[in-house]
């Protein structure tokens, strides 16, 4: 591309301060401020039973992270409602990508975005599982020749459950959920694991849609 | 000095009982919380997956030794204030290790676990941990004023600190408890209550939005395991320590259970009813009408 | 033998000789002066010697022949050969000082020298009154003529007003005399004793008197002599301060005895009144000059009262009069030289003597001997002056003695702690000729050399007074060599004399905890100082110092050896203090407040034998009337120490300024002294009255409000050691509050937690002393994560604070443990929560502290940091051991320190059923504590240990931060300011009330100083006039307002 | 009447003289002025001393034919103050030539001799 | 205004604690014990005739020294003081003096200096004495400086005689110390008769040294206090 100017962010820029004792300290940000290393694949546990008893504990305490993409996230909070009520899934939500173990994508997600999504995502411990919502992020639906936003959410991350519509409602909301419980006891859902072992096609795509990469490859 | 086994035994014993009470008596207050809200809420068990869920995680990350030690601190914490109390009067085996010191133990034993996790918290150098400490050391302070009052007052009252000798003075009836024979103090030692359990209205520590639920923001899998588990423990032993302060203490297991659950839906009631203090808001409140109670309560000893 | 006489015709006989000498001789005729007065030197030096040995006996000369009162007499007793000999010397050495001048200026000065020692020689000696006045004026004129040394305008109309002032002052003189001889009939002083006796000779006497008074310079009609001081050439000032006034003074007490008995107290008052006003209104002069002159007219003030007094010293007067004399005589004289070879009068100009060392160290010796600091005679001679003037009941006195010695400290250490600083832009290296160097250093040997006869007149017990200062004199002598080598050389001198020591103290508890506290303390903070690299000058000799005085304080022989110890402390102190960088100031107030709070003590002194018997740990029991107020002047002394709230506002820069790992010692080690001054007033005075009220209620307050306000302000520091000094004050707060309960409980609450918090305070001090050392910044916002470079320091941080919290299972518990107790049973509710509260505010600046510094985000500049140096370390583990040990096994320490309070105190003590602590309210195992939360801890920790193995270690950026990342450390640390909505709910209670009263006093000061001292107008004829009215008024007063 | 002696007119002079002397010194302006003023007060001061010396009916003490040798005591003036105002006199001198030199000076630095004009040195 | 009537103020209040000597003061009726002893014991003990004199020089000596050293250090002070004003001189050429003075001055000067010279030799026996003397000397000085006020003096002369003449008066008084009874005695020398010239013993000896250093140093003051005059 003709435009394809190198983005250089200056708080990640080498530079360099002087020490309490007027020594000079190089800082490379990126190398010290961040961990390098790259994801791991966690094996199941051998014992299956061990392994089954808690697949089923995470089916059941499925903890969203709550960090709305695009439109759709209009349509979760009604699960916390008296009417949908999706706590009695053993669904909450956690404001921590730390602590959650669901990430939904609600919707469009454009480039900007995306690279929030996949530092949260990428933040979240294994096992992790992400749900789409909408068509947007199936084949980018209404923008999919938008300049700004991804057509498919699953060359960027592992999806482990697609919800369509435009948007899907609640109740389309809480059958993907419970989907995904089907898959997490079927001990299918090993997003996690995948996005570690594809990491560099991942990485790839991630990055040749998102220019500015400001960050390391892996956000722990 | 040997090493009395058996009560050991009872004391691990206890403190299963207590977590597992602890587990589903948040569930349960979950469930009441929701079927006010129109809900129907979480199973009542819904704690008990959520544990086993965060013990299974299968990846960790670590910040460093202290954010490693801060969740082992707050659970000594819990667990030791559950160690130091007497559970069920009149019996030597329940009484847990309380022969190691008294009511003052206990309450100083509270900032262990809340030092530990602090400092572990901000060894992950959250900007939100910092601030979510920073205002809950502020708020607590304020309500250790009043509480500590309403147990001196206590003390007073039964010219002991031994929570033995306060249960004991209250056997015989309802009218013999503290609540009844000292309301104001009980009554302040109530609303500092609030403030210990950290509930609505006083919950702007964990503001779960404004800055996501606060100190333990890093944690998760085991250490969130193990604050949870904490959880349970701690707040049903706060529950007792209330119980033995205030409500007569209890002779046996079911009116214990009974008591410390009435003490403990004090401020999930409260929590429910009332909107979030700042934390401007709340430190005068707790050095105005509690701390007042408690200085009546004192001088009517 | 030389007969005196002839100090008077060798000096003529130069005097009128120098008159032929040419102008090319010049220098020669100098050499002749220097030999004339060695001569004259030589003469009273020998009746000096031979009246001391005994050799010669006091003789009286009679001119021409004839007894008086038939002629002219001289005396030469002991008293005169001193003061000649004092002039002589002072002669002599002002002609080698003054030798560039004198090379230059004619034969004429020469001859006004030495008709001017002449001048004085003979005032000191005469017995005729008529005779005293020729040569009062002829050192008068002699004086006019040595102002004009530098004939610059200022100093030529400052010698105008002098000879105004001379006119007046002789007319009234003569008048007086004339007066006198008409009622008497002769004019020898010897015979003239009852002149007051006769019809109106009263009149005569008060004449006579009020002029020699007016020549003594006393406030305020001495503007002239303040002109003369500021315009004349240094030497000069000196010969004015240094003889000419002793001489004058000199005079009062030959003709005291004319004078009415009943004179004597208000003459003695005009002159401590000088010394208060004069000491003052020097605390607004910045020329250091007039400086000098207003601190010299003070001087005069003080000894004027002390000669008016004489009678009433009786057997005391020699002790006082020639401590406050020599140490003028050789201490101002020093000053001034001091500003010949600086040669400038502004106070930065002065760093000059930074450079040489020697003259440095005599500046300060000539400093502390005017501010009346032990080990120089001043401090004795005021000392045995207030104890003289309380057994009078003088208290009046005493205040204005006291508020005048408060002032002269306050300029003095003001203008010592300037020239400490005022290093920077001097020349390097300054050419100071051998001849001025010269008479300094000779003076500064004489005021050592008088200040070891006074130590030896003392008869102190030597083991804690004179083998301690001779350490610090050695530490003197050796200042040159490199530090670590005086640092070990110190700690050896310290563990041997703990060694030498111990078997002396061994039967008494007390005596051994505070010891050990001081002497382990002092050791262990000195061990840092081996990371200090260079020669550290000046360091290790007040380091000694503030040890060996705060040893003095454990082991009084006396109340004196107490005080002394007490000042001593506070002087090496303020010096370890003043080396830091920035501690002009917060040395300064140290100094202030310290020698406040010893004032205080002082006159507490002198009430004691009044109520309490002599010695100050009598012990007393039941209320003695009027006692309060000792205990109250006491308290007050002591709290300043310990900075209770309102008299703290100068311990955070104190501490926090002084040099980093010297700030231990001068906080953790220095503070408990006024514990240990505490401790003993309380179990010695018991419960005691003022004015019908429980002292003990009042201190409980203080302590409550002081722990409350000490933590509060903490809370907002963003200073590491600032925080930690305001902790300090909280700390304190806690033990007063704790001695005031008066309970055995109490008691051994306090002598607990001043053993704990000189433990984890000096830890904590170190530990920041360590990280300020490795990150060269005192500010917590700019620190964090320091965790990952200084774990060691972090460990010791931590164990500190959770020991200062309180939190079991750590030692700290125990004390809150006891306090619970000892609350409920005193029944202290409401100050009992205040402190309890504040123990928890404490928690808020304690995760401060602990968490800016090491936790949280790492700072560009401290990647590189290492841990802290091995030798700081090493100390701060040793007290973490020590607090290991306390945790465990509280008894070690409780127990003997149970045995320490007296059976006077009431309350309960604590039972001990092996390692069970019991109170009839509550009980409590450490041991039983320490093993189930060791159990726990491990079992837990293992359990995460297992589940947490494959944990991945992540960096400092590696946190949730909303989908967002960090941008920098700095602005990813939340530190400053960090208890914003606690100040906003409770901010109100931090109003600087003390501050703003103690700068209001300030300001007062100033102002109303600047508003007395325009009553020096400048003009010649004002002063004339106000030596008329002076005149008047005094008479006024002495004749009780009647005119007639 | 008892009291209008010679010696009462003589100290009355004297003293009236020292106080005009002073008021001189204390209001006068002029330099020059006040060193004369000081001069008055210096007269009356030795016109006191003087008359002190004085007894009603005797001769000054100088031992010639018409006084003998004998009784001298109580033919003779008290010689004393004579003596001492001999010494007063000559230090009048002394000072007063002193102070004209520093008038003298102080003129030269400030060209003026107004007292209010040498105030360099104050407070 | 207001400070000149607190002054008068002041000094009338001075003046009343003045008034009050007239009031407790009474005229002696005879001498008391000291003047009487040394209008007894003057003749005998002194030999001087004038009894003010043998007070001056003898009995109160050491006064004398003073005073003859207050004149000295005030001279002293003056020279000094002068000597430093090095104010270029102005090439002034003022007014002659008239003739009846140069001439009168020339007649004058040396009867002057002769009745000077007599009134200290002979201060022990009439009303006179050294410092009479030499004031008198020092008018001839002045006498001299007015007739020629750009007359320069020889320093050196007067202050050889100054110097040489109080140094002999300090040695004097030494030899009497050492000779006689004390410091400034003047016994060592015979006594004499009785209002001789020679009489007195050492005192018209030291009379005359002060004489002549009165007179040497209050000339030097006045011819300093003119040199200044013509720097103007």
């Amino acid at each position: 591309m003709e435009d394809k100017k190198t983005f250089i962010d200056p708080d990640l820029t080498k530079r360099t301060v002087i020490g309490p004792n007027g020594e000079d300290i190089t800082v490379d940000p990126i190398q010290d401020y961040f961990c390098d290393a790259l994801p791991k694949k966690h094996e199941p546990k051998r014992a299956k039973i061990f392994e089954n008893f808690f697949n089923w504990a995470r089916a059941e305490s499925i903890w969203v992270l709550g960090f709305g993409t695009g439109c759709g996230s209009i349509e979760l909070y009604p699960l916390l409602t008296p009417r949908f009520d999706a706590y009695r899934f053993g669904v909450q939500m956690r404001p921590t990508p730390r602590q959650a173990n669901l990430m939904i994508i609600s919707g469009y997600l454009s480039v900007k975005t995306l690279k929030r999504a996949i530092r949260s995502y990428e933040q979240m411990q294994n096992p992790k599982f992400v749900m789409a919502l909408g068509s947007c992020t199936i084949n980018g639906g209404m923008y999919f020749d938008s300049y700004n936003t991804i057509n498919r959410l699953d060359k960027y991350m592992p999806v482990d459950v697609y919800v369509a519509g435009c948007m899907p409602r609640p109740e389309a909301i809480l059958a993907g959920f419970e989907a995904l419980k089907k898959r997490i006891k079927a001990g299918k859902a090993e997003g996690a694991n995948l996005y570690a072992e594809n990491f560099e096609t991942y990485k790839a795509n991630q990055k040749k849609i998102i220019r500015d990469w400001n960050m390391p490859d892996y956000n722990w | 000095m040997s090493i009395d086994w058996i009560k050991l035994l009872f004391t691990l014993l206890g403190l299963f009982i207590v977590l597992n009470y602890g587990l589903l008596q948040y569930g349960l207050i979950r469930r009441i919380t929701a079927r006010i809200g129109k809900r129907i809420g979480m199973p009542v068990y819904q704690p008990y997956i959520d544990l086993v869920k965060n013990y299974a995680m299968r990846s960790q990350i670590t910040h460093g030794v202290m954010f490693y030690l801060g969740p082992v601190f707050r659970l000594v914490g819990g667990v030791g204030i559950f160690m130091f109390m007497p559970l069920i009067y009149g019996s030597y085996y329940w009484s847990n290790y309380s022969f190691a010191g008294d009511v003052i133990l206990i309450m100083y034993f509270m900032f262990f676990g809340m030092l530990g996790m602090a400092l572990g918290a901000s060894e992950g150098g959250h900007p939100y941990s910092f601030i979510g400490i920073s205002r809950g050391l502020s708020q607590f302070t304020t309500v250790e004023v009043p509480f500590t009052l309403a147990v001196i007052a206590v003390a007073v009252q039964h010219h002991s600190f031994s929570l033995t000798e306060i249960v004991a003075g209250q056997q015989g009836g309802i009218m013999h408890w503290n609540i009844m024979t000292n309301p104001f103090a009980g009554i302040a030692a109530m609303l500092a209550f609030l403030g210990m359990m950290m509930a609505s209205p006083f919950n702007v520590v964990q503001a779960p939005q404004e800055i996501p639920i606060g100190p333990p923001t890093e944690y998760h899998g085991t250490y969130l395991g193990l604050l949870q588990t904490n959880r349970a423990i701690l707040y049903v032993s706060e529950s007792i320590l209330m119980v033995n302060l205030f409500f007569g203490g209890a002779t046996n297991w079911v009116e214990l259970i009974v008591k410390s659950f009435c003490v403990f839906f004090w401020p999930v009631f409260v929590g429910l009813v009332f909107p979030r203090f700042r934390i401007d808001q709340s430190i005068p409140w707790f050095l105005k009408i509690p701390l007042i109670l408690s200085i009546i309560g004192i001088f009517m000893v | 033998m030389v007969s005196p006489v002839h100090i008077v015709s060798i000096g003529l006989i130069t005097a009128f000789l120098l008159g032929l000498g040419k102008k090319s001789q010049q220098q020669m005729l100098v050499f002749v002066l220097m030999i004339a007065t060695a001569a004259m030197t030589m003469v009273s030096g020998s009746w000096l010697i031979g009246l001391m040995t005994g050799s010669l006996k006091p003789t009286d000369v009679f001119t021409a022949g004839f007894k008086p009162p038939f002629a002219i007499n001289l005396r030469m007793t002991m008293d005169e050969a001193v003061l000649t000999t004092m002039v002589n010397v002072f002669g002599f050495l002002t002609v080698i000082y003054l030798f560039d001048v004198l090379k230059k200026a004619g034969k004429h000065l020469l001859s006004i020298i030495v008709v001017f020692l002449i001048g004085l020689n003979v005032v000191v000696m005469t017995r005729d009154l008529f005779n005293l006045f020729v040569f009062l004026e002829i050192t008068s004129i002699a004086t006019a003529g040595l102002v004009i040394i530098i004939q610059d305008s200022k100093s030529i109309s400052a010698g105008f007003k002098f000879l105004m002032a001379s006119s007046v002052i002789s007319g009234i003189l003569l008048i007086g005399i004339i007066f006198a001889y008409s009622y008497v009939g002769n004019l020898n002083i010897d015979f003239m004793t009852n002149l007051s006796m006769v019809k109106g000779g009263a009149v005569a006497v008060f004449l006579v008197m009020t002029a020699i008074i007016l020549e003594s310079k006393q406030f305020p009609a001495n503007g002239w002599a303040l002109d003369m001081y500021e315009s004349a050439h240094p030497a000069i000032g000196s010969a004015l301060s240094a003889v000419s006034a002793p001489a004058i003074l000199f005079v009062v007490y030959k003709l005291m005895p004319m004078v009415p008995e009943n004179w004597h107290p208000v003459i003695g008052l005009l002159g401590l009144i000088t010394f208060a006003f004069s000491n003052f209104l020097a605390t607004r002069q910045e020329n250091i000059r007039r400086m000098l002159g207003y601190s010299s007219v003070a001087q005069g003030g003080l000894m004027l009262t002390v000669v008016a007094m004489s009678v009433y010293f009786g057997q005391s007067f020699w002790f006082i009069i020639l401590g406050f004399l020599l140490t003028n005589f050789f201490a101002k004289a020093g000053l001034f030289w001091l500003n010949g070879i600086v040669n400038s009068d502004d106070q930065n100009k002065w760093g000059i003597l930074r450079k040489r060392p020697v003259l440095f160290f005599l500046f300060g010796v000539f400093v502390v001997a005017m501010a009346g600091l032990p080990p120089f005679p001043t401090f004795f001679a005021k000392w045995e002056m207030i104890m003289q003037l309380a057994q009078g009941n003088g208290w009046g006195w005493i205040v204005l003695i006291l508020l005048g010695s408060i002032f002269e400290i306050a300029f003095l250490f003001k203008w010592f702690g300037r020239v400490f600083h005022a290093v920077k832009d001097q020349p390097a290296e300054p050419v100071i000729p051998w001849f001025k160097e010269f008479p300094v250093m000779l003076f500064g040997a004489g005021i050592l050399a008088t200040s070891y006869y006074f130590i030896k007149y003392q008869q102190f017990d030597n083991l804690f007074v004179l083998i301690p200062l001779l350490i610090v004199a050695a530490f003197v002598v050796i200042d040159f060599l490199p530090a670590f080598i005086k640092n070990i050389l110190l700690i050896a001198a310290l563990t041997f004399y703990g060694y030498i020591i111990y078997p002396e103290i061994k039967g008494n508890i007390m005596q051994l905890v505070f010891m050990s506290v001081f002497l382990v303390g002092g050791i262990l903070t000195l061990i840092p100082g081996f990371a200090t690299k260079g020669t550290r000058a000046g360091f290790y000799p007040f380091a000694a110092m503030t040890i060996f005085g705060l040893i003095m304080l454990v082991n009084p022989g006396d109340n004196l050896t107490f005080f002394m110890g007490w000042e001593q402390m506070a002087l090496g102190s303020y010096i370890l203090i003043l080396r830091g960088k920035k501690a002009e100031r917060p040395a300064q107030q140290y100094m202030l407040f310290s020698a406040g709070g010893a004032y205080l003590m002082l006159a507490a002194f002198g009430m004691l034998p009044h109520f309490a018997g002599d010695t100050f740990f009598g012990n007393l029991s039941g209320l003695i009337p009027g006692a309060g107020v000792v205990f109250v002047l006491f308290a007050l002394g002591f709290m300043l120490k310990t900075a209770a709230i309102g008299l703290h506002i100068w311990l955070p820069g104190a501490y926090s300024e002084a040099e980093d790992d010297a700030t231990p010692l001068v906080s953790g080690v220095l503070i408990n002294a006024g514990v240990l001054g505490l401790f003993w007033i309380v179990t010695s005075f018991g419960p005691q009255q003022l004015f019908g009220y429980d002292i003990f209620q009042l201190m409980g307050w203080i302590g409550a409000i002081t722990a409350i306000g000490g933590n509060m302000l903490a809370i907002y520091e963003e200073d590491m050691k600032r925080l930690i000094a305001y902790s300090s004050v909280g700390a304190m707060g806690y033990i007063i509050f704790a001695l005031s309960m008066d309970s055995k409980l109490g008691l051994l609450i306090a002598l607990y937690y001043m053993v704990l918090h000189f433990i984890y305070k000096t830890m904590l001090f170190m530990s920041a002393a360590g990280v300020i050392y490795r990150t060269k910044t005192r500010n917590m916002y700019e620190m964090g994560g320091l965790i990952k470079s200084m774990p060691w320091s972090f460990i010791v941080v931590l164990i500190g604070i959770i020991t200062l919290a309180g939190m079991p299972p750590l030692a700290g518990f125990a004390g809150k443990w006891m306090f619970y107790n000892a609350v409920v049973m005193k029944g202290w509710y409401l100050q009992g929560t205040m402190v309890f509260f504040s123990g928890i505010v404490a928690f808020l600046y304690l995760y401060k502290l602990i968490a800016s510094v090491f936790l949280g985000q790492l700072k560009d500049n401290h990647r590189r940091v290492k841990e802290a140096p091995f030798v700081y370390l090493l100390p701060q583990f040793i007290f973490v051991i020590a607090i290991m040990v306390l945790s465990i096994f509280p008894q070690v320490l409780l127990e003997p320190l149970a045995t320490i309070i007296p059976d006077r105190v009431p309350g309960e003590a604590i039972l001990w059923d092996g390692r069970l602590a019991m109170t009839s309210f509550g009980y409590w195992n450490a041991f039983a504590v320490m093993t189930t939360v060791i159990v726990m801890f491990a079992t837990i920790f293992l359990w995460l240990t297992y589940h947490s193995r494959k944990a991945q270690k992540v960096k400092q950026f590696n946190i949730v931060f909303a989908a967002e990342r960090p941008f920098r450390p700095e602005t990813t640390h939340v530190s400053y300011n960090m208890f914003a909505g606690y100040k906003k709910a409770l901010g109100w209670l931090m109003t600087p009330l003390a501050t703003q009263f103690w700068t209001g006093i300030s300001d007062w000061s100033t102002a109303i100083a600047d508003k007395v001292r325009s009553w020096y107008t400048g003009n010649g004829q004002t002063y004339a006039m106000h030596l008329l009215l002076y005149a008047f008024v005094l008479y006024l007063l002495i004749s009780g307002g009647k005119i007639l | 009447m008892e009291y209008l002696t010679l010696q009462n007119i003589g100290l009355v002079t004297g003293f009236m003289l020292m106080l005009i002397g002073l008021y001189g010194a204390l209001t006068q302006k002029n330099i020059l002025r006040i060193i004369v003023a000081f001069t008055i007060f210096d007269a009356g001061l030795n016109l006191v001393i003087v008359a002190l010396s004085y007894i009603k009916g005797r001769v000054a003490p100088i031992i010639d034919q018409t006084t003998g040798v004998t009784n001298l005591s109580e033919k003779f003036v008290d010689p004393i103050p004579q003596a001492l105002v001999l010494t007063s006199i000559v230090i009048g001198v002394g000072v007063t030539g002193v102070m004209l030199t520093f008038a003298l000076r102080m003129f030269k630095t400030r060209h003026s001799l107004d007292i209010n004009d040498f105030k360099q040195t104050k407070w | 205004m207001y400070k000149n009537m607190f002054i008068i103020l002041l000094l009338a209040g001075f003046g009343l604690l003045l008034g009050s000597f007239l009031l407790t003061h009474h005229e002696y009726l005879s001498l008391p014990q000291l003047p009487a002893y040394y209008a007894d014991n003057t003749a005998p003990e002194v030999g001087a005739a004038n009894v003010v004199t043998a007070v001056v020089v003898t009995y109160r000596g050491f006064d004398t020294l003073g005073e003859v050293t207050i004149l000295f250090v005030a001279a002293s002070l003056i020279a000094m003081f002068l000597k430093h004003s090095k104010a270029p001189r102005h090439d002034r050429h003022p007014r002659p003096s008239s003739v009846i003075l140069s001439t009168s001055q020339k007649l004058l000067f040396p009867l002057i200096v002769l009745f000077g010279a007599y009134v200290f030799a002979n201060g022990h026996l009439t009303p006179g004495g050294g410092f009479q003397g030499g004031a008198i000397i020092a008018t001839g000085f002045l006498l001299l400086l007015m007739a020629n006020p750009q007359a320069e003096f020889k320093h050196g002369l007067l202050n050889a005689i100054e110097s040489i003449s109080g140094t002999s008066y300090v040695i004097i008084g030494i030899l009497g110390a050492i000779l006689g009874l004390g410091f400034l005695d003047n016994r060592f020398i015979s006594l004499g008769q009785l209002g001789t010239l020679f009489s007195a013993g050492a005192i018209p000896v030291i009379y005359s040294l002060i004489g002549l250093k009165v007179g040497a140093e209050l000339s030097n003051i006045l011819h300093h206090l003119n040199e200044v005059q013509n720097e103007e």
